[in-house]
């Protein structure tokens, strides 16, 4: 009897950009818990579709996933329409869902945040929320602005694209920046998709912001470092989980350098730390030369996968690998990491009443030093491109902050 | 396209009420009423899946076939089908949140208010014709777009709102067998309202201004009035399946009503059949099915000798969009009219046969 | 002040690429009254192209450019060839949709082949910037503003003096009469075809040299309908003239957002506002040819 | 005159009649063919023809006998109507030309002026005529486009564009158009429609001298039978797809039922239009 | 023959006759000093003339004399540079056609504008625009409204004009596939659904041999003396123009250069050289004048 799990991952679509390589750690990590005995003795069946980021077919998916004897014990998800969307129903089914959207209010299971949104028990993910990934870098650039010796409140703006998701951390992010000294500026719209933002560019320089935070994913994040630095806007970027890699530094090149952004991991491919082992044997999967570099959202896969798994592995204990009983496996234990993989997997707590996985969180800074042309293995063995780690941000899980 | 109009031997007419039905034969409207009566059973042996499926053709092929009356009837090619769809979601939801309007009036109630705001950027129509007309919904589009994610109050903003599942009489229809019958309804009804509408003075009117409207409007039609009124039309139907659709999937946020679902639409009533009520239906059918169909191909591939052969691995999602391109283009390449078309002469085929000359 | 003198500075030479991705779309409907919704991925293709060339090959760009402009028209024909040729004759809306499939098998077959990761060009020109006014723009962009206006003069003659010119008009006015008069409906689509391929590659590369090449680049397509309609459809002129007018409509309205309204996203949507006021006032654009209404 | 002597002169319609008087093989003959529209319209039922090098022939025959069907049939432009030749063939000149696409047969110089005018509206007349000119790669075209002014000096005075000129304007330069092409053959549907008397008198005349001084073959289309009968050397009378008379002219101009259907009354003297009440006529060869 | 007039024999009193004399009110139409300029073109000139009731009334006139102009502005398709028109005695010159429509003004068209893709049938049916009452709301609840019967009861009368133009084998084909006559003929049926008072005939019988211009013909003379509908008609068949009109004017050069009865036009000198043609020996276009009969 194996337990079915879905798999749903853009490989095809507009945000495949960081969706292969996401998809490829969950996949890869499953693959490798199976081989290596499974969900306590038991494989799992894993299913995974890429939905090409279209909404209606992660429905579809998901009702192919829900219904019927091979209902699904839980599922690996991705993009923000298609958790939103599933999110009522993944509640009313009972399937924990493990996505790649960030939004906080997914992190209140049960509604009675002070934001009052819609209550989103069965969701999880790994990471920061946006808000808490942007409240870290706020915190930081509160800092660096001292360290620095900036004269007078620094400048905040909020950029990025008038959408869920660029926006998700916008208000929360404005308000901690109000809070911590920041001069907020109003925020600069740019679109999801790769084109001219020498405009926007040339506002900021001219308003004289010291921080931005860009919301989108790294397509058109590249667009506006790019047309920054050819206009010369001397502003310290901050990106999100997803808007900031290695293969975003190698396309942006030098605009790149100095960008801050949150990583998931406490290490990253290449880190030294106990659980690299493991993720490298897991990068063999899919890759049996070993040879390849995992980006950033790579290692972050494996550990959504195996925050599931050990959840799983304590349902299986605990009266069967079912929703419900994964659901509070997710809450047995506190700051914890899956086994096998530690220094590699942030120590993270779910509670029946709190998502919030972290409340820490890294902060790498991108270093691009020369031409960028070649493949990234190259360029980070290079060191052309190198993903450096400035500092470790506690965000502490106010309960004002919950579900934002 | 010449339409090919055969009825089979024997059967004449004795009055004109006889020639104006919607079914030309008897056989044909009792095969209607079984198939209609064959989808009652559906739920009972139909997984979520295929209910779910079926729903999205209800409630996209409600939308695309106000889209067909406005670009197959009406002649007016709209590329902001989505954003009127998403005005129904909105709308829906907005009444039944902020007014406690019990869905079953908030989903008519969307319909009338989408209405309202198709007519209102169907006024360039009076003015524009082909292309341009096509860029001003375009700009529709762009801006309402713009507008959900600005209009906290209506949409939740980016955030997004929930929508209250449907409900009659207490009870709730919130799941994929009981919304199948919600659904089912309002495409029977729909279709019903969209066929008489073609049978009767405005209906005709519409295709009368599509054909030549410089002689239809010598013919005593008002081309603004109608323009501006197959908007209106139009948009009831997308705003009809927004609705359905906000209160399937209890959620509506701005995200899913971009430029891409808006070319989507006309997809389906391309491939369809442009200017065929049925078709409407049978394209949508044809635009959701075809990712489905080629997913279950590539799951059946995968892992396969073939995959192994041929090291596909993730190459097999690239190939697979790829073959979803393909299939249209040589759908088209092969049935350029439509599907509702090819039905036709199908059926012409069998009425005639063995004789097909 | 100057932010704003930057801002306008910047639409034109901006707007001046949008004119170029318009024009190639004008040149397809001129000839065959098809809507090319695969326009972003000829530009995509181009510019995939021209990458490859530099850098497996490493090819210097004044090599691997033109061979990408001659791949382009090649690929022009063979698409009209295997794909269009049998749509000749079919109704247009048919045709369109067939584009549309086009986009989604291009999309799909490019991060196939080049992957999903945004890659940048290698560096091209001594100096990446030069300073226009004042403001520094990516050289690049002067190239395509020169290409650009080559490009307009050779189309602006060759509509409304050559005699396949002629015969492009006549094929998009009635393919049928245009048969009959002895022109072959299928040399004038795949010329044109060839050609806006062709022209899409110049703004490909373009917009390639400055972003890097990704996928999502194939969204200029649909940005610069706006430049085509408030140009007029059927006027090359009328496209350049109508990318140059949203690249400075966008720039303006973001300077008047960015420094009183503060409405946010003005940049995007403002064109859009007024591209309806223009439409009202103006049904054919700045140039569009009015369509005959006689009885 | 009597039904006899009517369907003497009926051919089988599957066999091509041998044209009298004429030795060397036809320019265009059009051999027992068959034309169906979308797959099921069944138009042209086995109907055959011939002109011969030079000539004038005239096409005469009611509404809906697939006059037009036939022309396209041999220009090739059923084509782009889903029309298809499903049977016979079509030759020009020795060689086979049905399946051909329209363009080809053009550039071998059979020339259709199509019905309902059809020229391009969007252009200036000087363009229309510069087009009709698209196959030829002599320099004559400018001295062309003088002469269709000499022979329609209205289109000269007419600058804007053609789409706005009236519908007999429109014809001149239609028929202009297919002068410009100087083709062997000329497929003229109707060339007289719209066209006000003095303008009908001034086209058959150039019928004529296009088929005198350029040597170009004619196949006519007309519903003027008089004039198409005074223009023509021979002539064929199709009914329902088939070809059910032919002759030379002179043979059908005194043919009685021509006279009665055709040519307005069987005696020298016209019926009024005024009086004719509803009576259905038999015509004799059906 | 000669062109001289000879009188056409008519077997029944002569409705204009008894009209010419009659008093304003019996003018159905009337033009006043319509000039219409395009551009650079003047189509008409200071036309003036008045039709009335119950008349057979044509307009002659060579190629683009403005013939088609003037019945444009009397179906609204044209507005008059200057000058007015009145219809029943109201001005209408500012009205626009549909409204036109409903006062009963109907019309064909010299180039055919069916409505290809609809059947006869339907096409019949959109004549009846204006006297139909259902709307889009009542025509969707088509059995619960009373939209049903409304449609059938008309549906009734436009068989009846089916039957009367003997088009009942085509019924219900698309109208765009139709031979050229069989086309004249329907637009016909649809002009005459709108139960006009005024019809306007735009060249009914060109592209029609001797036959069919007697149906045609007997069909005009059936409307004007029976359905009592008065009746405008361009035609260039003098011989039709000389059996069943009135009245005639002639145009040339969007002048009025002649008006009066087809006799007294014909004779006109000016008319036969601007129109018909001089030479006098073998005159096709007025064929020999026609037999006495009796009907
Ligand atoms: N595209 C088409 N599709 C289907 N049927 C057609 C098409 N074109 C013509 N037909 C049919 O073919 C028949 C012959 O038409 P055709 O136009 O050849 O007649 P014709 O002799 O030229 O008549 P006319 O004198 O009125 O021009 C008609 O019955 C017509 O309905
Ligand atoms: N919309 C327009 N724009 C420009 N010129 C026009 C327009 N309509 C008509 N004309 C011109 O006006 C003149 C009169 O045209 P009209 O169509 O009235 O002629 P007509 O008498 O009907 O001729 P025919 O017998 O050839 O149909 C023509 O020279 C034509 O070119
Ligand atoms: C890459 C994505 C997972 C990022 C974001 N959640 C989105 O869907 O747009
Ligand atoms: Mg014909
Ligand atoms: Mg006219």
């Amino acid at each position: 009897q194996k337990i079915p799990v879905g798999h749903l991952a853009d490989q095809s679509g507009a945000t495949s950009d960081v969706g292969v390589p996401f998809g490829q750690g969950v996949a890869d990590a499953l693959a490798y818990i199976n081989k290596n005995g499974g969900v306590a003795g038991t494989t799992m069946d894993v299913e995974t579709v890429d939905y090409g980021y279209q909404a209606p077919r992660a429905i579809s998916q998901y009702k192919k996933w829900s219904s019927g004897s091979g209902k699904v014990a839980a599922i690996q998800g991705w993009g923000t329409a298609d958790t939103e969307a599933l999110t009522g129903f993944v509640g009313k089914d009972e399937i924990p869902y493990y996505s790649g959207s960030y939004s906080g209010h997914l992190t209140d299971p049960t509604g009675n945040g002070p934001h009052g949104s819609k209550p989103a028990p069965y969701n999880f993910f790994y990471g920061p929320s946006y808000s808490d990934g942007l409240r870290a870098m706020l915190m930081w650039a509160a800092e660096d602005w001292k360290t620095k010796g900036g004269s007078g409140k620094p400048k905040y703006v909020h950029m990025g694209a008038n959408h869920p998701y660029p926006n998700a951390p916008k208000e929360a992010g404005e308000q901690l920046a109000k809070e911590l000294g920041f001069d907020v500026l109003p925020a600069v719209q740019f679109a999801l998709t790769p084109g001219d933002y020498t405009a926007q560019c040339l506002t900021l320089k001219q308003a004289g912001a010291n921080y931005a935070y860009l919301g989108n994913t790294a397509g058109s994040n590249i667009s506006v470092l790019k047309a920054c630095q050819t206009v010369g806007a001397q502003v310290q970027f901050m990106g999100n989980v997803w808007g900031m890699d290695e293969n975003a530094a190698k396309a942006a090149g030098s605009a790149a350098n100095g960008v801050i952004f949150p990583v998931r991991t406490a290490a990253i491919w290449g880190g030294d730390a106990p659980g690299m082992k493991i993720v490298k044997e897991i990068s063999k999967v899919s890759d049996a030369a070993g040879t390849a570099y995992r980006p950033v959202h790579y290692v972050s896969g494996i550990c959504s996968a195996f925050y599931m798994k050990e959840a799983m592995d304590w349902a299986k204990q605990n009266g069967g690998v079912t929703g419900p009983n994964i659901r509070k496996g997710m809450y047995q234990k506190k700051d914890w990491v899956p086994a096998g993989l530690e220094g590699v997997c942030v120590p993270s707590t779910w509670t029946e009443t709190d998502h919030r996985g972290m409340d820490k969180v890294n902060l790498y800074r991108a270093n691009v030093t020369g031409d960028t042309g070649g493949s990234v293995d190259e360029l980070v063995k290079a060191g052309t491109i190198k993903l450096e780690k400035i500092a470790t941000v506690d965000v502490p899980r106010k309960p004002e902050w919950l579900g934002w | 396209m010449a339409n090919i109009s055969l009825i089979p031997c024997g059967d004449f007419k004795t009055r004109y009420a006889a020639d104006t039905t919607i079914f030309p034969t008897k056989t044909s409207r009792n095969f209607a009423i079984l198939g209609v009566a064959l989808l009652l059973l559906c739920p009972a042996f139909m997984d979520r899946y295929w209910l779910n499926l079926c729903i999205q053709i209800g409630y996209l092929g409600i939308a695309a076939l106000g889209l067909n009356i406005l670009v197959g009837f009406t002649g007016q090619i709209s590329i902001g089908h989505a954003a009127f769809f998403g005005f129904g979601a909105f709308s829906s939801a907005w009444l039944s949140n902020s007014f406690g309007i019990p869905v079953a009036l908030a989903i008519p109630l969307a319909g009338v208010m989408t209405t309202a705001v198709g007519m209102l950027f169907g006024i360039p129509a009076a003015r524009l014709k082909g292309l341009y007309l096509a860029i001003a919904t375009l700009a529709a589009q762009y801006i309402l777009q713009d507008f959900f994610s600005r209009a906290d109050w209506f949409t939740g903003g980016t955030a997004g709102t929930i929508a209250e599942p449907f409900s009659l009489f207490g009870y709730a229809f919130d799941t994929d067998e009981s919304f199948f019958y919600v659904v089912l309804v309002y495409v029977v009804v729909m279709y019903i309202l969209a066929t008489n509408l073609m049978r009767s003075r405005d209906g005709r009117a519409l295709v009368a201004v599509r054909d030549h409207y410089l002689s239809a409007e010598i013919m005593g039609i008002n081309l603004t009035k109608y323009r501006t009124m197959s908007f209106g039309i139009s948009s009831f139907y997308a705003g009809i399946g927004g609705a359905l659709y906000a209160h399937y999937l209890q959620f509506v946020s701005v995200e899913g009503f971009t430029i891409l679902f808006s070319i989507q639409f006309l997809g389906m009533i391309i491939i369809g059949g442009l200017g065929s009520i049925m078709g409407s239906l049978m394209g949508t059918a044809f635009m959701v099915l075809l990712p489905e169909v080629m997913q279950a191909i590539t799951t059946a591939l995968s892992g396969t000798a073939i995959d192994a052969a041929l090291n596909l691995r993730e190459a097999i999602a690239f190939l697979r969009e790829m073959a979803i391109g393909l299939v249209i283009i040589l759908f088209l390449v092969f049935e350029p009219d439509g599907l509702a078309h090819r039905w036709k002469q199908i059926k012409a085929y069998w009425k005639l046969y063995p004789f097909s000359h | 002040m100057t932010l704003l003198f930057q801002l306008l500075v910047n639409g034109l030479i901006v707007g001046a690429l949008y004119g170029v991705v318009a024009m190639s779309f004008v040149l397809i409907y001129k000839a065959s009254r098809i809507v090319n919704f695969a326009q972003g991925e000829f530009l995509l293709i181009g510019a995939w192209t021209c990458w490859w060339l530099l850098t497996s090959w490493q090819l210097p760009f004044w090599i691997g450019f033109p061979i990408t402009l001659a791949f382009m028209l090649v690929f022009g024909i063979v698409l009209q060839v295997v794909v269009l040729r049998p749509m000749i004759g079919e109704p247009i809306i048919s045709v369109i949709m067939v584009t549309i499939g086009l986009s989604i098998f291009f999309q799909a077959m490019m991060k196939w082949m080049f992957g999903v990761f945004a890659k940048p060009f290698p560096t091209i020109f001594a100096s990446p910037t030069v300073n226009i006014l004042g403001l520094d723009v990516q050289t690049v962009y002067v190239m395509s503003l020169v290409i650009s206006i080559l490009i307009m003069a050779g189309f602006g003659w060759f509509f409304k003096y050559s005699r396949m010119g002629l015969a492009m008009r006549a094929t998009a006015f009635d393919q049928q009469v245009a048969q009959s008069l002895g022109i072959s409906v299928r040399h004038m689509f795949a010329m044109s075809w060839a050609i806006s391929a062709m022209v899409s590659a110049v703004a490909g590369v373009t917009v390639g040299v400055v972003n890097g090449v990704s996928s999502a680049l194939s969204f200029f397509g649909i940005k610069v309908f706006p430049a085509v309609i408030l140009g007029g459809l059927d006027s090359v002129a009328g496209a350049v003239l109508g990318g140059l007018i949203v690249g400075v409509l966008e720039n303006l309205a973001h300077y008047l957002d960015s420094q009183w309204l503060n409405w946010g996203n003005m940049y995007e949507i403002a064109p859009f506002y007024v591209l309806i006021v223009i439409l009202m006032i103006k049904p054919y654009g700045l140039f569009g040819t009015k369509d005959i209404e006689r009885v | 005159m009597n039904a006899a002597t009517a369907t003497a002169a009926v051919n089988p319609a599957s066999a091509p009649a041998p044209v009298p008087g004429t030795a060397k093989a036809p320019l265009l003959s059009v051999n027992n063919i068959e034309v169906v529209y979308n797959d099921v319209i069944l138009v042209l039922r086995g109907l055959s023809l011939e002109v011969p090098e030079g000539e004038i022939v005239a096409l005469l025959g009611a509404n809906g006998a697939g006059k037009s069907t036939t022309l396209k049939a041999i220009s090739g432009l059923l084509k782009t109507e889903d029309g298809e030749v499903t049977r016979g063939d079509i030759s020009f000149a020795g060689e086979r030309i049905n399946g051909i696409d329209p363009d080809k047969i053009v550039r071998r110089g059979i020339f259709q002026v199509m019905e309902g005018r059809r020229i391009i509206g969007d252009m200036t007349c000087q363009e229309n005529l510069r087009l009709g000119a698209f196959t030829r790669r002599d320099g004559g075209v400018k001295d062309d486009i003088e002469m269709v002014y000499h022979y329609f000096p209205r289109l000269k005075e007419r600058t804007g564009l053609a789409g706005y000129l009236s519908g007999g304007e429109q014809q001149m330069l239609a028929i202009g158009r297919a002068m410009m092409a100087r083709p062997k053959l000329i497929l003229m549907d109707e060339p007289s429609m719209g066209l006000s008397p003095l303008m009908v008198k001034e086209v058959f005349s150039i019928i004529r001298q296009i088929n005198k001084d350029l040597g170009v073959t004619i196949l006519l289309v007309e519903q003027n039978a008089r004039m198409a009968l005074q223009a023509a050397t021979r002539g064929y009378i199709m009914e329902n797809g088939k070809v059910v008379l032919d002759g030379t002219a002179e043979e059908l101009r005194n043919n009685e039922d021509v006279k009665e259907f055709y040519l307005g009354g069987g005696n020298e003297e016209r019926k009024s239009f005024k009086n004719l009440k509803s009576f259905k006529r038999r015509k004799r060869w059906i | 023959m000669s062109g001289a007039p000879v009188a056409s024999p008519r077997g029944y009193a002569h409705p204009a006759d008894a009209t010419r004399a009659a008093s304003p009110s019996d003018t159905i139409f009337e033009a006043r000093g319509v000039s219409l300029r395009f551009g650079g073109v003047q189509a008409l000139t200071d036309v003036g003339f008045s039709i009335r009731k119950g008349e057979l009334f044509s307009i002659i006139g060579p190629n683009g004399a403005g013939k088609t102009s003037m019945v444009n502005c009397i179906s609204g398709r044209y507005r008059p540079t200057d000058g007015k028109v009145y219809f029943k005695g109201q001005d209408i010159t500012g009205m626009t056609p549909n409204h036109r429509a409903s006062l009963g003004i109907g019309r064909t068209f010299q180039n055919l504008a069916l409505f290809g893709h609809m059947t006869v049938l339907d096409n019949i049916m959109v004549g009846r625009h204006h006297l139909l009452k259902n709307n889009f709301f009542t025509g969707s609840l088509y059995w619960l409204t009373g939209a049903r019967k409304e449609e059938l009861a008309h549906r009734r009368e436009v068989e009846e004009i089916i039957d009367f133009l003997e088009i009942q084998h085509v019924r219900k084909a698309t109208a765009g596939t139709l031979s050229y006559g069989l086309r004249k003929r329907v637009e016909l049926a649809r002009a005459i659904a709108l139960k006009p008072d005024l019809i306007l005939l735009d060249e009914p019988m060109a592209g029609m041999n001797l036959e069919e211009k007697e149906d045609m013909a007997r069909y005009i003379v059936d409307l004007n003396e029976e359905f009592g509908m008065t009746v405008v008609m361009i035609e260039h068949d003098m011989g039709v123009v000389m059996d069943i009109s009135h009245r005639v004017i002639v145009l040339e050069f969007g002048k009025k250069i002649a008006e009066g009865t087809p006799e007294e036009v014909l004779a006109d000198p000016r008319v036969k050289r601007a129109y018909l043609g001089e030479d006098d020996e073998e005159d096709e276009a007025v064929a020999p004048p026609p037999k006495q009969e009796v009907a």
